[in-house]
């Protein structure tokens, strides 16, 4: 027995590394939809979308590039397959030139998923460089920031924009950010002066920063990082990326913690006996020699 | 003369740059504030130069191992070929990356590359977790319960089967992770001042390297 | 789907798999995704330098917008390439000691706003209740804690004091915070980490799909296969104990 | 709440002996009896001297909405804003006895002394006053009696630093305009400014004194080791280690992998690890071992060449120095990372030092060695990244112990007496966090500012 645990104890690491490849792709291909507590702040995000009446305006900025993909792209098609469902007029854009490609996907996949049809229920209007400029010259104008849609077609020709002439006529804006230009810059240029409702999708990494924004009504919701996005997946009803990636976390966590529990029951076994490196403190079971190949 | 050239003017500079760059923190006038970017622009030239030191030292280190038919040569032909290809591809598209093969190399290849390398940590995180991460003594033990708790909390299922590992590995975080993270980051200012005043008054000297 | 994208989907899962393949041990195709990248990465850097340094930075403002001075930096970066020829390598450190000074200059102000007054700024919290709250709720807790957690860390940062009494004390509680916070940190990481594993492997899921050809399938049952090959060539090349010694630093394995 | 008032608040405190949490008994007394009549004492010095910038919280007008009774602003001011980059004025004028919420201010600017104006900003008129901005004591009157605005470069108006702009601010009150058409609006005078950037920030005083006296620590400890230079070092774990870590490299074989951080070299912790690296070179040199130090960055390979060599010339070996030991790999991190991790693997190095600042790749680099069997040794002040060599390295220099290491190696009287200015340093911030403390728990329960003053000396103005 104490061989065995000892045995144990020098487990090769490719066999952890097997055990965290499975562990995180078995529940990316089969989610199981582990149950996720709702936060109130992605909750708020939820309820907005859905007081809103068919037919209004709703701005999806997606301000991120490949590297936040992971996070940040559930996020916006859990939104956007909801705007599609409770039949918001939807405009997709972008401040981030690196994210063009990626963003457009999003948008007119999802879009086409619920059938909707370009420049009559939603547009993609790209990328237009300036940053946070973009957003005050948007708020004075729409086509004076995009002339253009995406795919060259003329935003004053767009029927999904009828009477959508600058920010003031949306109902809600989304940023979905990594960074700056992003929820920030959104409320500084856009929010506090044009008057739309404002959320915010952040990745895990700048969620913390952004709580003060919240508790002061700046944003009316936040969705932080995977965790946020499988919280809408939720509310939604539907099982996609993020809920997939969070069963997944939730595994490959369960492993680690259960691999040190063992670890440490096998510690506790083999501790009086004389094995190789545990007594003796220039040999700290810590220490490399003990990994195995 | 080149004694003063080579030893004491280095360090008259150090001093003239490093005093200024103190003050210029408490000037608000937009001279000091431009003088800051145009400085760190400098400071980007500088490295676009130097740069070429390090392009030698790769080149001469795969040269020389292609030279000699040393161990792997044939993967220093691959960086040779693989630089050699990337520059090519750049100076084509002009440095453009939308819509550009160089873009494609940055998407498909760069992109690629850096992302596996990156998540190789998911697996080295378990691993290291499962070495380190046992009760030997009261600090480890401490260290462990302190990993596991935060772990259990931080993911739905966790949070699921113990309500209270949420808020508990939350309180983890921002209380007792807070108050250490502190003072290793108060000590850490102390040494890096320490240092910048040695090195800003010439006591310490050793980047300068040689004798005369 | 354009053949740019379908090349590049058989291109990034490639790569992916190479780069995977160190984690079961160092291998040809690890070898090679290794060298491949930091060829690829050194020529984007050199473009990169290239147009956003010596074209953005230099040339432009010189000869566009007469900014003369900008000659200055890069006679300082010449000045460094001095080192080429070792007669008058000294020069460069004229150059060093512009950037070690300029560096530590900046730092000092710096440190002391973020790393000093925030941090003690958000240490000095009442502990015992303000005005309207209770006397010891959580709140003060905390503070205490935290008051308690830094002033111990930094006792036990003290070099020039021998640890023994109090001083001994207070350190040995410092070592307990500073676990705790090792662990937490640990802890708290694994899942942006695992973030990113799953990220790649949904790429990799979705470049196993029928559009992109199985991709990631066939590549992976080619590396597979490739891995026999060289584990069979390299234990038949070699003795058998050797290779367990130096496994991965096989040089019959080399191209 | 005047002078004698809070003195005599703070001397009841102090002098009242009682149990520790059923009245509200402030910690001092409870710890020493001594120190609290010290602290009483000091308390009273600080008073005394802080009476005069004090006097002016008692006096806020009480709020009233006499509407008949509305007069123009008074002492109404236009000035330059201090301590700013230009292109900022700030107005202030006293506050009015009528003030209340439904009275509103309204405030014009021009670029011409006759007009026209344009409006602002409007506010209600209970609102904006001088105690609100968040300045510092010594550089600003923080006072409740005075309405204050600034006016900053918006959209719509651009504030440009030399040129005079003229304002005005008027009180309105818009319940009277309801009935009678027109509402009362009565203008104050036309004041005018010139905003203008400055040369110093007063705000930033504490940060500049605090540097000043982290200088002199430095140098007088520096200055005192000159002196006498056997002062006590307690032991660092990790440090013993090197030599030891060395030895084993020498005994095997095997080369020594040192790693410099990920920083440039304007970093501090490049520099540590610069300078460790020299004392490294110099043991290897002395026994003969391979050193191989494989950079991202040009400049510090560049230094650290020149550092070695010297380190081989003061060991007496400057036949064995090579300068292929420090070579260039790559800059980019990961890249980097995975070269790296193609060196531990190939040429399995005895021992890898990682010293310096890392970012996520640290783990990647750590557990790779740690799977090689190397001895490991990191030092590092990337708080993030510690628990990731503490669990994969043998031994790990923490933080601040990177910057002492090189003392530690070398022993020169400098380099030891730094680590006792910067042991003097923090036994002063520690000591400020207690009292400080202390005096925000008192504050905190009789309601006083009068701490706020010396609680303000440490919080960080921009």
């Amino acid at each position: 027995m104490r061989e065995l645990a000892g045995k144990l104890l020098r487990l090769d690491r490719r066999v952890i590394f097997v055990l965290i490849a499975l562990a995180t792709l078995i529940p990316l291909l089969r989610p199981i939809g582990l149950p996720v507590r709702i936060s109130p702040e992605v909750r708020q995000v939820y309820d907005y979308i859905e007081s809103l009446p068919a037919g209004s305006v709703f701005l999806l900025s997606l301000d991120f590039d490949p590297a936040s993909k992971p996070e940040l792209y559930p996020m916006a098609v859990a939104l956007l397959n909801h705007a599609f469902k409770r039949d918001l007029r939807v405009i997709g854009m972008t401040l981030l030139v690196t994210g063009t490609g990626m963003a457009e996907k999003v948008v007119s996949g999802v879009a086409s998923e619920h059938g909707k049809q370009r420049g009559r229920d939603y547009a993609f209007l790209g990328y237009s460089p300036g940053g946070a400029n973009v957003i005050i010259s948007m708020g004075q104008e729409l086509a004076t920031a995009f002339p253009t849609d995406h795919y060259g077609e003329r935003t004053a020709d767009l029927p999904v924009l009828q009477g959508v002439n600058s920010l003031r006529q949306v109902n809600y804006v989304i940023s979905l950010a990594a960074g700056t230009p992003g929820v920030e810059s959104w409320y500084v240029y856009g929010k506090e002066k044009y008057g739309f409702e404002l959320g915010g999708g952040v990745t895990a990494v700048i969620a913390p920063g952004l709580y003060p924004f919240l508790d002061t009504g700046q944003i009316n919701g936040l969705i932080g990082g995977l965790r946020g996005a499988a919280e809408y997946e939720t509310l939604i009803g539907m099982k996609g990326k993020a809920v997939a990636g969070m069963d997944a976390q939730s595994a490959t966590h369960f492993i680690i913690i259960g691999l040190i529990l063992i670890c440490n029951l096998f510690y506790f076994l083999t501790r009086h006996t004389t094995i190789r490196s545990f007594g003796s403190p220039q040999d700290r079971p810590g220490s490399p020699r003990e990994a195995g190949r | 003369m080149t004694l003063f050239l080579r030893r004491t003017f280095p360090l008259l500079l150090t001093f003239l740059f490093g005093v200024a760059a103190a003050l210029q923190y408490y000037i608000p006038h937009p001279l000091s504030e431009a003088a800051l970017t145009e400085i760190s622009v400098w400071l980007r030239i500088i490295l676009g130069f130097a740069m070429i030191l390090g392009i030698a030292s790769l080149c001469h280190v795969h040269y020389a191992k292609i030279r000699t038919r040393a161990a792997g040569w044939g993967y220093s032909l691959v960086v040779y070929l693989s630089m050699l290809a990337t520059v090519a591809v750049g100076l084509w598209s002009r440095g453009q990356e939308e819509g550009t093969g160089f873009g494609w190399i940055y998407t498909y290849a760069l992109l690629a590359l850096q992302g596996t390398m990156f998540s190789i940590l998911g697996f080295f995180v378990a691993s290291a977790a499962f070495r380190a991460f046992r009760a030997r003594s009261k600090e480890a033990a401490v260290l462990l319960v302190a990993a596991l708790i935060v772990m259990f909390g931080r993911v739905p299922l966790g949070e699921y089967l113990i309500p209270a590992a949420g808020p508990l590995a939350g309180w983890i975080l921002n209380v007792l992770n807070t108050a250490a993270r502190r003072g290793i980051i108060i000590g850490i200012s102390l040494g890096g001042i320490a240092t910048s005043i040695k090195i800003i008054f010439g006591i310490e000297r050793s980047y300068l390297g040689g004798r005369d | 789907m354009t053949p740019s994208v379908l090349i590049g989907a058989w291109v990034a899962a490639g790569l992916t798999l190479f780069m995977f393949s160190f984690l079961y041990k160092d291998n040809p195709f690890f070898r090679f995704g290794e060298h491949l990248y930091v060829g690829i990465s050194m020529g984007y850097t050199i473009v990169r330098i290239y147009y956003d340094v010596m074209v953005k930075s230099l040339y432009t403002p010189v000869a566009q917008e007469g900014k003369w001075w900008f000659l200055i930096a890069a006679l300082l970066g010449l000045l460094i390439l001095t080192r080429f020829i070792p007669k008058i390598s000294w020069l460069s450190r004229i150059s060093f000691a512009v950037i070690v000074g300029f560096g530590s200059g900046v730092a000092i102000p710096r440190i002391i706003s973020s790393n000093i007054l925030q941090q003690v700024q958000g240490t000095l919290k009442p502990l015992l209740g303000n005005a309207g709250q209770p006397l010891l709720g959580m709140a003060q807790f905390n503070a205490l804690l935290i008051l308690v957690g830094v002033i111990t860390v930094l006792v036990y940062f003290f070099f020039s004091i021998e640890h023994k009494g109090p001083i001994k004390v207070a350190a040995r509680i410092g070592i307990y915070f500073l676990m705790i916070n090792f662990g937490a940190g640990f802890g708290y990481t694994v899942m942006a980490r695992m973030s990113l594993l799953i990220g790649r492997f949904d790429d990799l899921i979705l470049f196993a799909s029928r559009d992109f050809g199985y991709a990631s399938l066939v590549l992976l049952g080619l590396i597979a296969f490739g891995l026999f090959l060289w584990e069979r060539r390299s234990s038949a090349l070699s003795d058998p104990d050797q290779d367990r010694r130096a496994a991965g630093s096989d040089p019959h394995a080399d191209g | 709440m005047t002078f004698s008032f809070e003195f005599r608040v703070s001397s009841f405190e102090f002098q009242v002996p009682s149990s520790k949490f059923n009245t509200r008994n402030p910690k001092p007394e409870t710890r020493n009896r001594v120190s609290g009549r010290a602290l009483a004492a000091l308390l009273f010095l600080f008073l005394s001297t802080l009476y005069s910038p004090l006097k002016a919280y008692g006096d806020r007008p009480l709020p009233s909405t006499l509407a008949s009774s509305l007069s123009p602003p008074e002492q109404f001011d236009a000035f330059d804003m201090p301590g700013d980059g230009g292109g900022s004025v700030g107005l202030s004028w006293r506050a009015a006895p009528f003030d209340g919420p439904t009275l509103r201010y309204q405030v014009y600017v021009a670029d011409q002394a006759q007009g026209p104006f344009t409006r602002l900003v409007e506010f209600a008129a209970n609102t904006r006053y001088k105690s609100d901005v968040d300045r510092p004591w010594w550089s600003w009157d923080r006072n409740k009696s005075v309405h204050f605005y600034q006016v900053t470069s918006t959209q719509d108006l651009r504030l440009e630093s030399g040129r005079p702009y003229f304002f005005k601010v008027a009180v309105t009150d818009p319940r009277s305009g309801s009935g009678t058409g027109g509402m009362q609006t009565i203008e104050g005078p036309v004041r005018s400014a010139v905003p203008a950037p400055n040369f110093f920030n007063p705000a930033k005083a504490n940060n500049l004194l605090l540097m000043l006296l982290f200088s002199a620590l430095v140098l007088i400890a520096i200055a005192q080791a000159k002196r006498r230079p056997t002062i006590f070092l307690r032991r660092i774990p990790g440090l013993d280690a090197v030599e030891e870590a060395i030895g084993r490299a020498t005994e095997m074989g095997q080369p020594i992998l040192y790693l410099t951080g990920a920083d440039d070299m304007s970093s501090l912790s490049t520099i540590a690890a610069t300078v460790i690296l020299g004392q490294v070179a110099k043991r290897t040199a002395a026994y003969d071992t391979e050193l191989k130090v494989p950079h991202r960055d040009p400049i510090v390979m560049a230094i650290c060449q020149e550092i070695v060599k010297e380190s081989y010339l003061e060991a007496g070996r400057p036949d064995a120095y090579r300068d292929d030991s420090n070579f260039f790999i790559t800059s980019d991190q990961f890249s980097y990372a995975a070269a790296v991790n193609g060196i531990m693997l190939r040429e399995r190095p005895a021992a890898n030092f990682f010293m310096g600042f890392y970012y996520a790749e640290a783990l990647l680099l750590a557990e790779t060695g740690a799977g090689t069997g190397a001895i490991q040794i990191a030092g590092t002040d990337a708080d993030l990244q510690l628990p990731f060599f503490i669990t994969t390295c043998d031994y790990t220099l923490i933080g601040e112990e990177l910057y002492a290491a090189s003392a530690y190696l070398s022993r020169e009287p400098v380099l030891v007496g730094t680590l006792r200015g910067q042991d003097l340093g923090k036994a002063f911030l520690l000591l400020s966090m207690v009292i400080g403390t202390v005096l925000a728990t008192i504050g905190g329960l009789t309601g006083t500012q009068v701490f706020v003053p010396l609680l303000q000396l440490f919080r960080d103005f921009k």
